[in-house]
């Protein structure tokens, strides 16, 4: 084996034409603009969230309920974590299901159409989202909760108010809005993806007598692999950080609680500083923007953990 | 080769093997047909609520899948499971969708009138009114965020698959752009804010400052989503592109683009369809305003979904038509994805792969 | 346990083009038949069209009778899963799952009819496909790599090992040593003659040579003119075809060149 | 342009002024600019309601020319705005607007309650409606034995911190957490906005809450006891609050922050209410902003525009010495 | 306007792996150059170095020399896009563009680099180049439709079509015939006869006949065992190896068995 070293000198920077370069420096500018921009977040969010970082809880005041900036963060990381992933647990299986059925299963001629009717759902502001929650939801899910907390009370996820009573405003309702709206997004993409498995592997599969389920899991699954988790990973970026539907659903009060459908549930960081921003003012604005770059790092965690998942197996990407 | 070829012992007669473990033909359709006219019949009789009947209509074909188990036996059974499951998945997507769409047509349907879409809200106050500023502001600034997302992600989405190569840079472009899905839309629009305040001072407002934050938004969903359909293009087409002595970079825009296009084209149409109905971000960064403005460069815009949070949320009394404007508004932020859905489709209709699918 | 197809007016379209037209053929079985013709014939659209891997490709339908042991694979009460477990296929261009490892690749048929197999008999059984295939030895230590990362040839080895390892009734190979040194021919050809005492064989070929080596019966496609249909000109015995056929376009395109 | 951007006013003022600030002013805003400016085409108003703490911060900034705010400024804020401005600034309450006590009660349309049994109730030590302090009050209603569902705002609000004030200082000490913007206890559901608190109680059963009482709708209101009295609340009732409240001390001339007694026994009084405030500064540098913003402010207090507010936008207007003491201050506003 | 190749201690490597260990080999101009040898022992790999379409393969890289008229290929000043378009290439497995039509993917050369082409140009091209490829009586009536819904012998003789198109200084074809009737193949040696007389050309094929008919010069690569890297283990004048190879290994493959 050459070292690399001698190869280096062998074989210094390849003659590049006018044409590659520009473009070559155009993609590398993007990507370099997006660093920056990021940069740029990063700079203002921890420009703006330190001072509420380091603030002592007196600093901060009433708006906190006396407490520090990370007693007061860690119930909101709970239910941001908490709502999204139960939006996942629910939106995933089901997208892929869609999607599959989509690109597979549904008549050749009808699925365009069909996927044009689920995209639809990527249409809808997440301000109609809320009202649909607020409006619509709840109420529907009212009487399944009441349901829920009599027959399954004993398990603590269903284990209702302690009056008796159940929330149809609680973190299932919000989950389930936030599955909604995260389903067409992975929808769309995972479809996309499965489109574009080779004919050619579809039928090794079909031919060594693959029933069509087997066929999906010997050829299509490993061939979209990565980027289903890239869609769940948008669509986790997408739960993580949605606002106003959170914020007009939830019954939030800022608790750590594992109950699905009691009144007083944990809120998110998101739909926090959209409901808190507005009326705040001096640190109070610097401890909500903090909460935001504590968001970016539960981001970061999630996509660092799905990334590793995806790169263990680059070897046997698709493209090959 | 000495291997000798064991071959299953017990003779077998070609009749059993390919028929007599199979369901008639007539079963699945009998199934599902018995399943959907007892839903019907419960649901008509009142006995039960119409959720009830769907859901006990939609029990009884599990029959199906449990016959299959009985005498088809585990493969062909998982397959029907699957079969069931994946259309029920595609039901399901159906009931949000159908409830919201009944929700947002019901109510602001009657709302869509010419007055509707010619007005702004300048001294309006009550009943009438319409829509024309805010239908103006959230294409102009949509556009705008567009323009200046699509080129960015696109070309990133480009230099992570065809030159990064998995170098140091094209990493932590990859690790910042995850973390980027992960912003708050309010911190995309704080983050403009603060931008615009360095050039222009305090208190500005401004339409393109939305489409900046809009774009913060927008360049992580099509960075990915593009990432991952140039991923799938074959290296075998590349190949073919490079021994022809065509440079790389054509190579990229006339095979692998054209090749990937479906895909581009949905991932830029979910980008925008996620950040058209945006609220707090423009709330900061664009304002709020009741007469209509065609120039991003300067005051205020307001676009659809603010139009609509606010005229739901502060109505005014009595309360109603303010609040009937916003689900009209509502009705055609979702048309203006709806039209936009359409022509991305037949974009990537007419440049995608002929034939084949 | 090997089975017999009959064929009888056999029409293969693509959408509306008919590809093949009026394909009438017995191919017996425990025995091993060749398809030779030129190019765009419609051998590969044939062959297909045998395990129903034909209607696989959007439009794609067939008009006529398919009977293995009497049986109609096109009837209404066939299941196409069965039909393709029972009858295997090696495509004209090879098609590992690139996301599979060489040792997953292999067995990718076997798993899906025994979910739970011990790890020392799917060890055997890769180990007896790759060498039936000629594979192993150039494998044997990176059965855990990616399928892609194979020579042509071998990853044309790599499917006929595949598609071995079920052990279907009956093996339709299409130019299954068109990628293929002589002496990995030679490896298949073994193969072949080998499987051939229990299963039913069917192979396209350019290789003249190699269809009077291992072929016992022989059937000639040709196309009647440009845009016509491909159509089934002769088949009989091996030995026939090749010394005295009856149809002159046989002739001629046997004598006309040796591949 | 749109069809009905054309009008024909025959005011004089022109340009363009923007605002910030609460967000509950944006219907009465809305309201207000339309009138002025019908009546001066040539002059635009711009309001963005990004919340009082908002407002008042970017005030403070230079970022808007005045502020809308359900809260006075504080001392701090205030410091910081006359720099800003350099020089006095003009804080004039332009609205008064009553908070109700609405509730969902099946077969029950009225209820009496003192400040005591809604500080229990909110605190959390009653917690059934049959509850003995609750009957007392209420001997005609039949009071089921559930549990109190009560219902808060999720968001931070002028309306809690108003209605907190209220039972911080006429509760007797049933309510403990003080006056407070953000809701202070996990218990009971939530709700964002107005909106989404009317339409809480109006789906929960058994359930209380409070809101902005021009938005409460077909929701029940319950009657509060002032002196000896229960009071329902009524524009007239709320803006009589006013007759009893006395700007902050300390405060310049053209400051009317007001201090508003809520403990007042008067009869008649609802004192369940919020003040709403316009702040700007006394003295602008440009010539033409300052007469736009003193045209503005001033048609907001003049008797005109409370009207337009009441009317409009469900506001009480404000009326008495208060009303006077405000086109005052701002007839002071000028450049410089 | 031909051209020759001297290639002088040339490592081929795929990431850590070495698959071709130091080849010295010069290749004439105006001539027929064939490489023979078992599978897997890097005669794609090797033709692949030749017009730099190695490197495209991600870790994959190469030391030593290769000079075409004394130009290093690999030097720093030489810019891989020109070596391309002066050395084109037919692959093993045929890869159309899906997205262009049959007429679109012949004219990809030109197309793809945005020539400025009349239109009656372009077609008479076209034709030319399907003629060459013997495929233009099959599809000039289809010119329009894509290329993916061609047969495999088809797709391949378009994969010629496409790089004869651009008219290249060298061609570099691997195994073009191995999915070819004997009548194409013919068609295809024909083409091959009539370039040499100005082109270089260098093909890879498993059919010892063909190296045989076609080739002027003729290399054979071996593996010394599995693991190792292929070598070249001789080369020389077809008729020299094809009589009296100096290698035992070269004459046992060769006498071994004919394809
Ligand atoms: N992309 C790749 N990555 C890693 N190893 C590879 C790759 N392609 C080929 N190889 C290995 O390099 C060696 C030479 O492969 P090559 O494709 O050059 O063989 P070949 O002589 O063309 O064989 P065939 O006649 O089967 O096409 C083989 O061992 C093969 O497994
Ligand atoms: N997917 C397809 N769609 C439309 N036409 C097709 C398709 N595949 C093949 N054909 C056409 O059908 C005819 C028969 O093709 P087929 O692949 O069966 O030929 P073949 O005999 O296998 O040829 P070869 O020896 O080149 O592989 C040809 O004219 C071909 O162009
Ligand atoms: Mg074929
Ligand atoms: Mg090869």
């Amino acid at each position: 084996m050459s070292s690399t070293t001698e190869r280096e000198k062998e074989a210094p920077r390849p003659v590049r034409r006018p044409g590659d370069r520009i473009f070559e420096a155009l993609s590398t500018s993007a990507g370099i603009l997006i660093l920056l921009t990021l940069l740029g977040v990063a700079v203002f969010l921890t420009l703006e969230g330190l001072p509420g970082i380091t603030a002592s809880a007196d600093e901060i005041g009433g708006k906190t309920g006396g407490k520090g900036f990370f007693a007061y963060v860690w119930p909101l990381v709970f239910g941001t974590v908490w709502a999204a992933f139960i939006a996942l647990i629910i939106a995933v299986p089901v997208a892929i299901g869609v999607a599959l059925y989509i690109s597979h299963y549904a008549p050749r001629r009808l699925s365009s159409t069909l996927g044009y009717v689920i995209d639809l759902l990527a249409a809808v502001p997440s301000v109609v989202y809320g009202l649909w929650g607020l409006l619509f939801l709840s109420r529907e899910l009212a009487p399944f909760y009441q349901w829920l907390a009599d027959t399954f009370g004993f398990i603590p996820f269903f284990a209702g108010n302690p009056s008796g009573g159940v929330s149809a405003n609680s973190i299932l309702t919000a989950s389930l809005v936030l599955a909604v709206m995260v389903l067409p997004i992975i929808t769309a993409i995972c479809r996309e993806i499965f489109l574009q498995t080779p004919r050619l592997h579809e039928e090794a599969a079909l031919a060594l007598g693959a029933t069509r389920w087997e066929m999906v899991r010997l050829a299509v699954f490993p061939y979209a692999r990565s980027g289903i988790v890239s869609a769940s990973m948008l669509g986790l970026g997408r739960a993580l950080g949605e606002t106003m539907a959170v914020a007009m659903v939830l019954s939030a009060s800022g608790v750590v609680t594992f109950n699905l459908i009691g009144s007083t549930n944990p809120s998110t960081i998101a739909a926090n500083i959209a409901l808190q921003f507005p009326e705040a003012f001096g640190t109070f604005t610097n401890v909500l923007i903090a909460t935001g770059l504590v968001l970016f790092v539960i981001t970061f965690a999630a996509n660092f953990a799905a990334r590793a998942i995806v790169e263990r197996r680059k070897d046997f990407s698709g493209a090959n | 080769m000495t291997t000798t070829l064991q071959k299953t012992p017990e003779p077998f007669d070609l009749k059993s093997e390919l028929q007599e473990h199979q369901l008639p033909l007539w079963v699945p359709k009998a199934i599902v047909a018995g399943a959907a006219v007892v839903g019907v019949l419960l649901a008509v009789s009142g006995a039960v609520s119409i959720a009830q009947a769907v859901l006990i209509g939609w029990a009884l074909t599990w029959a199906l899948p449990i016959a299959s188990r009985v005498v088809e036996g585990g493969r062909k059974a998982s397959d029907r499971t699957v079969t069931l499951l994946v259309s029920s998945a595609f039901g399901l997507a159906l009931i949000p969708l159908g409830s919201i769409l009944w929700l947002v047509i019901s109510r602001g349907g009657p709302q869509l009138s010419a007055e509707f879409f010619t007005y702004s809200m300048r001294n309006v106050v009550g009943e009438g009114g319409g829509i024309y500023h805010a239908l103006v502001g959230t294409l102009l600034i949509t556009a705008a965020a567009t323009i200046i997302s699509v080129p960015i992600g696109l070309f990133t989405a480009i230099y992570l698959v065809e030159y990064g190569d998995g170098n140091r840079l094209s990493r932590s472009i990859t690790f910042l752009v995850d973390v980027m899905t992960g912003i708050p839309s309010i911190v995309a629009g704080l983050f403009a804010y603060a931008l615009f305040v360095i050039f222009f001072g305090e208190g500005i407002r401004l339409g393109i400052g939305g489409a900046v934050a809009l774009a913060v938004l927008m360049v992580p969903i099509v960075v990915r989503a593009c990432e991952e359909m140039l991923k799938l293009v074959p290296n075998e087409l590349r190949e073919a592109a490079f021994a022809l002595g065509v440079p790389k970079w054509r190579t990229v825009v006339k095979v692998v683009l054209p090749t990937a296009i479906s895909g581009i084209v949905t991932g830029v149409t979910l980008a925008i369809a996620r950040v058209i109905g945006e609220t707090a971000p423009l709330l900061i960064i664009a304002g709020l305003t009741d007469s209509v403005n065609f120039n991003l460069f300067s005051e205020r815009m307001t676009t659809l979904p603010v139009f609509t949070y606010f005229s739901v949320k502060f109505p005014g009394v009595p309360p109603e038509a303010s609040i009937d404007r916003g689900w009209g508004a509502a009705l055609v932020l979702i048309i203006i994805v709806m039209l936009l859905n359409l022509v991305a489709r037949a974009v990537s209709y007419f440049f995608s792969p002929k034939g084949e699918r | 346990m090997a089975k017999s197809i009959d064929v009888s007016d056999l029409n293969i379209y693509y959408g509306d083009f008919l590809a093949v037209e009026g394909v009438n053929i017995t191919i017996p079985q425990k025995s091993v038949t060749a398809f030779i013709g030129p190019s765009g014939c419609g051998k590969s659209t044939f062959l297909r069209s045998l395990n129903r891997m034909h209607e696989v490709i959007k439009g794609a339908h067939v008009d006529g009778k398919v009977l293995v042991d009497g049986n109609d694979l096109y009837g209404a009460d066939m299941d196409p899963v069965n039909v393709r477990r029972m009858i295997g296929m090696v495509f004209q261009r090879p098609n590992p799952f690139p996301t599979m490892s060489i040792y997953d690749n292999v067995l990718a048929g076997q798993k899906l009819n025994s979910k739970k197999m011990k790890k020392s008999e799917a060890d055997t059984t890769v180990e007896r496909a790759l060498r039936q295939a000629g594979l192993w030895a150039e494998v044997k230590d990176r059965l855990d790599r990616p399928g892609s990362g194979l020579s042509g040839g071998q990853q044309q080895r790599l499917c006929i090992a595949r598609a071995v390892a079920v052990q279907p009734e009956i093996l339709l190979m299409d130019e299954p040593c068109s990628a293929l040194d002589p002496i990995s021919t030679s490896v298949i050809e073994d193969l072949i003659h080998e499987l051939k005492t229990e299963y039913t064989i069917v192979i396209v070929t350019h290789n003249m040579q190699q269809a009077a080596r291992v072929s016992d019966d022989t059937a000639f496609f040709n196309l009647a003119g440009v845009g016509q249909p491909g159509k089934l000109v002769e088949s009989g015995r091996t030995e026939k075809i090749f010394s005295n056929p009856d149809n002159p376009a046989t002739e001629a395109y046997i004598q006309g060149r040796f591949g | 342009g749109a069809g009905n951007e054309e009008s024909s006013g025959s005011g004089d003022l022109s340009g363009t002024l923007n605002g910030a600030g609460a967000s509950s002013q944006q219907a009465t805003v809305a309201a207000w600019k339309s009138s002025f400016q019908t009546e001066n085409p040539d002059a635009t108003v711009n309001y963005d309601p990004v919340g009082s703490g908002g407002g008042r911060e970017q005030f403070i900034a230079g970022g808007v020319d005045f502020a809308g705010s359900d809260a006075p400024l504080d001392d701090e804020e205030l410091a910081a705005a006359k720099e800003r401005c350099g020089g006095e600034i003009v804080e004039v309450p332009v609205y008064v607007s009553p908070i109700a006590v609405v509730f969902n009660l099946e077969g029950v349309d009225s209820l009496n309650l003192s400040a005591q049994t809604i500080g229990a109730i909110f605190e959390g030590t009653i917690t059934t409606w049959n509850d003995p302090a609750i009957a007392a009050d209420n001997p005609d209603a039949d009071l089921p034995s559930d549990p109190i569902v009560t219902v808060h705002r999720s968001d931070d609000s002028g309306t809690t911190k108003n209605f907190t004030a209220y039972l911080e200082e006429t509760s007797g000490g049933s309510w403990t957490a003080g006056e407070v913007e953000t809701w202070p206890t996990p218990e009971g559901e939530s709700a964002q906005g107005t909106a989404g608190m009317i339409d809480r109680v109006g789906a929960t059963a058994n359930s209380i809450g409070y809101a902005d009482a021009s938005q409460a709708g077909d929701l029940s209101t319950a009657a509060v006891k002032v002196g000896e009295d229960f009071v329902e609340y009524s524009p007239e009732a709320a803006a009589a609050i006013l007759e009893k409240s006395a700007p902050i001390e300390g405060r310049g001339e053209t400051d009317l922050a007001l201090e508003i007694d809520r403990a007042t026994e008067e009869a008649g009084v609802y004192p369940v209410v919020l003040v709403s405030y316009a702040i700007a500064c006394q003295t602008y540098e440009d010539e033409a902003k300052a007469e736009l913003v003193k045209g503005w402010l001033a048609y907001l207090v003049s008797e005109e525009g409370q009207a337009k507010a009441a009317e409009d936008a469900g506001a009480a207007p404000i009326g008495g010495d208060i009303a006077t003491q405000a086109q005052d201050a701002v007839e002071t506003i000028s450049a410089g």
